[in-house]
């Protein structure tokens, strides 16, 4: 019969419903031999992997060796709880973004946005804020409710943050890309850190977006979103209009990401 | 339900020799010949069976022994199969008034003993017998018709067809990896069988959960996919066509089977039973025979299996003996009445990865299989053999494929995935692999009508090579017999004798009052509404 | 300045030793959304990756939902104490082989090999078994110091058992290569059960092989080795033949694989 | 220590019009005699501390601020940059007898004022500075040539290079990726630079561990690198090139640092730091020329950006764009003494996936950039805008890739790899990348040979498409002159002035009396040994 999946308790689906496989792959350094595999599945099982299986390794240079594998993976996740947590939002369209500020924010929203640090990507923040925008959806510049400075890339934190107070922004729009050795997170940590510092946190909305931001990470950092890749200007607009009005309106939505 | 070739192979790019190309196809026309000749006058238990499924009869026993078998075994066992079974069912009904499966399920009761019945006339038992047959095809070309009516309305892919595999083991896995097949853009989902369902003298009752390396082919199972696949089509707008294998020891039972479901497509080669499990060449030559039948008759496309022989024999060197097994599969599909709209041949991308110029000599193979049978929509295979655990490697072997295959437009394409050397794919590997075919298939989508190949080039010159080779090899076939070649290991390096090998017991000499309606109303006429192409 | 490798605790390695980084790919059978991808974070966090990060999901079909991710791995494994457990063994040639078996054995070995069950793939046997062997290394038939039987592929556990009994083997060699429901799995058990049941184990050296068989699995079921992918008929007789000389003189030398 | 060109590219597969190829070129030189004009009688900070670089001066202070830049700021401060630093250097050394790295250290110390000595005569400073500067260049010469001795013993592979990056941030990291790159067939190991190096108007000095997406470029870190290369080479039989970046404040700096170390190879384009680092436009041809003039003296390799507009503007729109780009790096690199065998110019795969003959549009663009260059070895960039996170369609993309550069024999290919649209490459992920190039090179090795375009078809099309949108380009350019072109955002679709920018401060108007050792002898004869080739 054909079985209903419990979504109380989700695991990795290979072809059996509840088998767990998942893929896995890296590079230990040690040499080619062996003992590496098996050095690889012993780490397999040590991490909690049930039947690890090396199906490919190689030499890549003295000294290391690249393992592909398959484990089953014995844990599950509640996947019922989280869908609850706001997580799914439904995203306006411009138009119905354009109303709603006329409603219920009643004024223009001022945005300032750039890619900071060394970052010099600057795709991702004109694609959010330049009218071009981004796959046929406008930028935030195109909607006749919001007003916006695109500072464009390799803005210091201290530049963004002065641009912000001067045009008294309603929200600070951060890029970052390059996400060496934690780079963003130094970058965007700065950011907030001055933020704080200026006392200005509970008047601005703070976003961040780029392709290995996620709404967990900024949240961590102290935003109050983080858009990662897929995201259209709308959804960051729907976003900044209905954290706006609650916060005008004295309560609070949960953030969408 | 014809699976479209692919586009038209334009003016040859091959500079092939029209003589050697004649020449090939006369010498598998003499091997077909002397093929039918050899099983000419001779039966088998699944033929048998095949006509009590056509003429409806389903079930099984307590034992889970299917009521044809019951049906086919109760006469055999008495000595009378040398009339039909058609012949025996065809008294009884004459005699009872009952239909084909109140009489199975009456002897599978012990109640009934159909040699002990009074005797009908042979023309009133041949009329009563030949109307049921006939209503029953009629019926299932009724649903071929429908079925090509929806086809029509949702809307059907041009070019090169998609054919993916879902072997889960289990019929509502396989549903849910189908579902994520169709998403991803296959067009042909294949119910790949339990491995060793070849080996069974029966087709297994019911839908089934428990398979390994596939899924069993029951009634059932075909009838879970279909109605899954339809209501998929339906809701997306892109119609999915179903494929399974009429191979091993019941091919035309599984032919008549998938009829009833509407399958637009069959794997069909009796030589990938006889090589691989050890099966009566005859015995799988007969079967193979009705079963083409079958298919061809109902606008089934048939895939033969050369790609089959490249497993286990070397890509470059057994190349011609693929090309050879083309000419002699072609003929024997033609001759079992399989227009060419309908012959899917075999051929693979096997050629082992570190091969210099490896991708010239594919493409030349595939360019090679392209010309020769340019109204047939060949079913090219992807690389497996030399495929490894290493995914990535296996993945960029498989754009290439894709490449090959859309450059010289072959009529269907069964996907590689990233973890062919490995293990039966799961769900992710099948939709990876699609997303390779529809890269390459759009990225390079003229490619083939835009390049010319050098005359005399390594591309030419190993097609010319290859066709030579299998124009030497199917003329010492035709000279010594198929029997006798694949004795001497002519195709995937394998040695059969036509004297052993399993299912031998079920060849049966047919008598003078031999009656098969099956046989007799498919040669008879073309079913209505088949397609002109329908030769 | 250069580090080196603690070969007591290696962790996976992208660029900065210690790094831990691992890949991973699964899919899980809940709806495509930005909770699935929650999902698949809480997943790696439970299985214990630090930093978990989906960079890839998409839906394969309504209900499934397919992730690229990477995490940091914390645990480490001991790769000096996997060095010494006998597994880089060095394989003797074919030369080297006769003359040990003349000098050590002094008679013809005698092994039975046969594909298994419903299993087909005779590849793997004919590469160990055959004249023509396996990448230009001759198969146990080409050694005069052995002498084969190859009974080919679908062959019954109790028609090989029987076989070698009737010839007095010293080894059987099972391949095996339909994996699928770990169906192997069975079909080797079953193998070693008829022989303890026939009261031979003691007498036989029992070797079995295939894409997905491995040494520790081969143990488990209670062969004397597994071999893999990559095994030459020379890896192979190296085994049988130095396990035959231990067994002989009375000890026993680690097994290969 | 050119790298060799492709193979030789044969007849026209384009059937290219001679006519307009001529115009382009005509266009090219107009705007590079006018970029020329422009820069004329103009030093900049970092042309004058590469003078004191091939001069012997290293080392930093104790505020880690390199001794170059010690002495350059020094004598700027001063107001004297506009004799330029040799005539300072050079008075120095003949007044008290010193070589440039203990005055250099002298000035950093404090105790010395280089404006404040006694003048000795113009001509005897001249002569001094020269003999020193020349010493210093055979020097490197001399490694040079030792290098090729080398590498003509060692072994060297024939056709496409694999060029192959390394970017941990660390140096002992980066040895360790190097070595893995150059096991997997890796050719050329460039060392990618921290980020945001560009922006900075000094090399930082010493080995480093510390780096963004890149390890610093300094002159231990070279050193580290070529040592271990050329262990490997040693070891394994086989020549490993290495490159960097000269680009950003630092161009010529590090071009003179690069020789020292024998780095074959050298990214070098203006342009990359104008567009994408703000970097000012005068400022960066200057120091384009310098450094372009250095490499091309020394036998470097040099690659230039075009590949990098791509990422900006679209794949499809932008190749003339491109094309145009090509034609005035050609020129300007000519220009500055670089001979064409030593003059890869870039190119890139990166029309979007999703695009109908995608394949065949970038054919058509890859073979032009051959046919219009057939003597410069190309680079051609991998695609990396459309890569995700989708490891295996990002390894699709790259076999086809791989596919057209083997079928266009490009000079120099900059490998794919699978992680391309995530993060800076893992050590797997390399080798992953290069495996799928060794097997497309390998298997469609003669691919290119074989195939011919159908004239007038899409390729052929497509290729006089994009020239003629280069020609249009290219006369607008040489019409309102290359400065006003940049402005009008005609490269990546950026936009920058002339008149803004970083380290448009090191600009310095030279003096009549203005000294470049460097320049002068590199501008008045060919390096001793230099290949015929160098014109
Ligand atoms: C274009 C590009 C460049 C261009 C940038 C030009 C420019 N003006 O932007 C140039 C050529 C200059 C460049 C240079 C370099 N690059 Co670059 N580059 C890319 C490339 C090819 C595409 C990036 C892009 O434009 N994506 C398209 C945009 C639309 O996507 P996106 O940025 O993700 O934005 C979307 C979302 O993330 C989100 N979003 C983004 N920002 C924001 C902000 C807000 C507020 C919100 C709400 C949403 C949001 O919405 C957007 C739309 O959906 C990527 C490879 C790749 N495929 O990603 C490498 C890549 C980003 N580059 C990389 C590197 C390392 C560099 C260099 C540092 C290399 C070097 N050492 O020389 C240099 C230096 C740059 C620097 N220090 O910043 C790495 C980054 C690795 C890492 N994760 O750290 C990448 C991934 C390539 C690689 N694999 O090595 N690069
Ligand atoms: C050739 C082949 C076939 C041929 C087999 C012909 C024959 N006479 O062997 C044919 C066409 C018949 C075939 C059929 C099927 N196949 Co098949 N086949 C393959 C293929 C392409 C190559 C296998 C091979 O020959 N490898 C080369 C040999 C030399 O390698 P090897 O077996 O690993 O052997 C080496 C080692 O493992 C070791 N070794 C092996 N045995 C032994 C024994 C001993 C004692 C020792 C010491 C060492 C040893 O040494 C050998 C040399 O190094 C693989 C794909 C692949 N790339 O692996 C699929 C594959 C094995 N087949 C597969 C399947 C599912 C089937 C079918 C069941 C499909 C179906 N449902 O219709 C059928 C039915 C077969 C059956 N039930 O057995 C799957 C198996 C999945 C799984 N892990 O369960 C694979 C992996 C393809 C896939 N991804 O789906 N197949
Ligand atoms: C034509 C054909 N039939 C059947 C099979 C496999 O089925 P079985 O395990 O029943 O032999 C294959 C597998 O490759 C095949 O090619
Ligand atoms: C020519 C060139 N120089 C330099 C860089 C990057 O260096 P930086 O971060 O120093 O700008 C790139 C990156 O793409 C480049 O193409």
């Amino acid at each position: 019969m054909p079985r209903d999946v419990d979504l109380h308790a989700v695991r990795p689906y290979a072809d059996h419903l509840g088998d767990g496989l998942v893929q896995m792959s890296f590079t230990l350094p040690v040499p080619y031999s062996l003992a590496a595999r098996k050095a690889a599945l012993e780490l397999a099982a040590k991490i909690g992997f049930e039947e690890p299986e090396v199906v490919h390794y190689e030499e890549l240079t003295e000294g290391y060796t690249y393992f592909v594998m398959y484990g089953r993976c014995v844990q599950s996740v509640d996947f019922s709880s989280l869908q609850g947590e706001g997580f799914d939002i439904e995203y306006m369209s411009e138009d119905e973004i354009e109303r709603f500020v006329e409603k219920s924010v009643g004024r223009t929203i001022v945005v300032v946005g750039a890619s900071t640090g060394s970052d010099t990507h600057s795709v991702g923040i004109d694609a959010m804020l330049n009218l071009k925008g981004y796959h046929g959806h406008h930028g935030l510049e195109g909607y006749h409710t919001f007003e916006t400075y695109n500072l464009g890339s390799q803005v210091p934190n201290s530049v963004l943050l002065s641009k912000a107070i001067e045009v008294n922004a309603d929200a600070i729009l951060v890029s970052q890309t390059v996400t060496q050795q934690n780079l963003h997170v130094q970058n965007l940590t700065e950011l907030v850190e001055m933020v704080e510092a200026e006392g200005r946190r509970s008047q601005l909305i703070l976003a961040c977006g780029g392709p290995r931001v996620s709404n967990e990470l900024a949240k961590e950092l102290g935003y109050d979103a983080g858009f990662s890749k897929g995201t259209y200007p709308h959804h960051l607009a729907t976003f900044i209009v209905r954290e706006l009005a609650a916060r005008l309106s004295g309560d609070r939505v949960p953030a969408a990401g | 339900m014809s699976a479209p070739g692919g586009p038209p192979v334009g003016r040859s790019k091959l500079g092939l020799d029209p003589g050697v190309v004649e020449a090939c196809r006369e010498a598998a026309r003499r091997i077909a010949g002397d093929v039918a000749a050899h099983i000419a006058g001779r039966t088998t238990v699944s033929v048998e069976r095949s006509v009590t499924r056509l003429l409806g009869v389903d079930g099984a026993d307590d034992l889970e022994v299917p009521l044809p078998n019951v049906l086919v075994d109760h006469v055999h066992d008495r000595g009378g199969l040398d009339r039909g079974i058609a012949y025996w069912l065809g008294n009884a009904m004459l005699m009872s008034g009952k239909g084909p499966q109140q009489i199975a399920e009456a002897v599978s009761a012990g109640e009934l003993d159909l040699l002990d019945l009074e005797r009908g006339e042979d023309e009133s038992i041949r009329a009563c017998v030949s109307d049921a047959t006939r209503a029953n095809l009629q019926d299932i070309a009724a649903g071929f018709e429908r079925r090509a009516e929806m086809r029509e309305r949702i809307g059907d892919r041009g070019g090169t067809l998609r054919y993916v595999l879902t072997a889960t083991g289990d019929v509502y896995e396989d549903v849910v990896h189908a579902k994520a097949v169709a998403q991803a853009g296959g067009d042909i989902v294949a119910v790949i069988r339990s491995t060793a369902q070849s080996l069974l003298d029966y087709v297994p009752y019911g839908p089934t959960t428990e398979g390994y390396g596939g899924t069993f082919a029951t009634q059932a199972n075909f009838r879970i996919m279909r109605e899954a696949m339809d209501e998929w089509s339906e809701e997306h707008g892109r119609y999915i066509r179903l494929s399974s294998f009429c191979s091993g020891l019941c091919m035309s039972e599984i032919a008549a089977m998938g009829a009833r479901e509407g399958f637009d497509n069959m794997v069909n080669d009796a030589l990938y039973g006889i090589l691989y499990r050890d099966i009566n060449i005859v015995r799988g030559l007969i079967d193979q025979r009705v079963s083409r039948m079958i298919n061809g008759w109902f606008g089934v496309t048939i895939n033969t299996g050369e790609d089959n022989y490249l497993r286990t024999a070397d890509g470059i060197e057994a190349a011609p003996s693929v090309t050879a097994s083309q000419f002699i599969n072609y003929q024997l599909a033609r001759d079992s009445g399989v227009p060419d709209a309908q012959i899917g041949l075999g051929d693979a991308f096997e050629i082992d990865v570190p091969v210099t110029n490896g991708l010239l000599f594919e493409w030349a193979q595939a360019q090679l299989t392209r010309e020769l049978f340019p109204a047939c929509p060949v079913k090219y295979m992807p690389p497996t053999r030399h495929m490894d655990g290493n995914l990535f490697r296996t993945h960029a072997v498989d754009a290439l494929f894709n490449l090959v295959t859309i450059a010289t437009s072959q009529g269907i394409q069964t996907i590689g995935v990233p973890t062919e050397g490995i293990f039966t794919p799961h769900i992710q590997d099948r939709v990876l692999g699609l997303q390779n075919v529809e890269y390459v298939f759009n990225t390079a989508r003229d490619l083939g009508e835009e390049i010319e190949f050098k005359p005399g080039g390594i591309i030419q010159s190993r097609a010319h090579e290859v066709l030579a080779g299998a124009l030497v090899l199917l003329e010492r076939i035709a000279d010594v017999g198929l029997f006798a070649a694949i004795e001497q290991a002519t195709f995937g390096d394998v040695s059969r004798r036509v004297d052993e090998g399993r299912g031998i017991d079920g060849i049966v000499e047919t008598g003078e009052s031999y009656m098969n309606p099956v046989v007799e109303l498919m040669s008879a006429a073309p079913r209505e509404g088949a397609p002109a192409s329908y030769a």
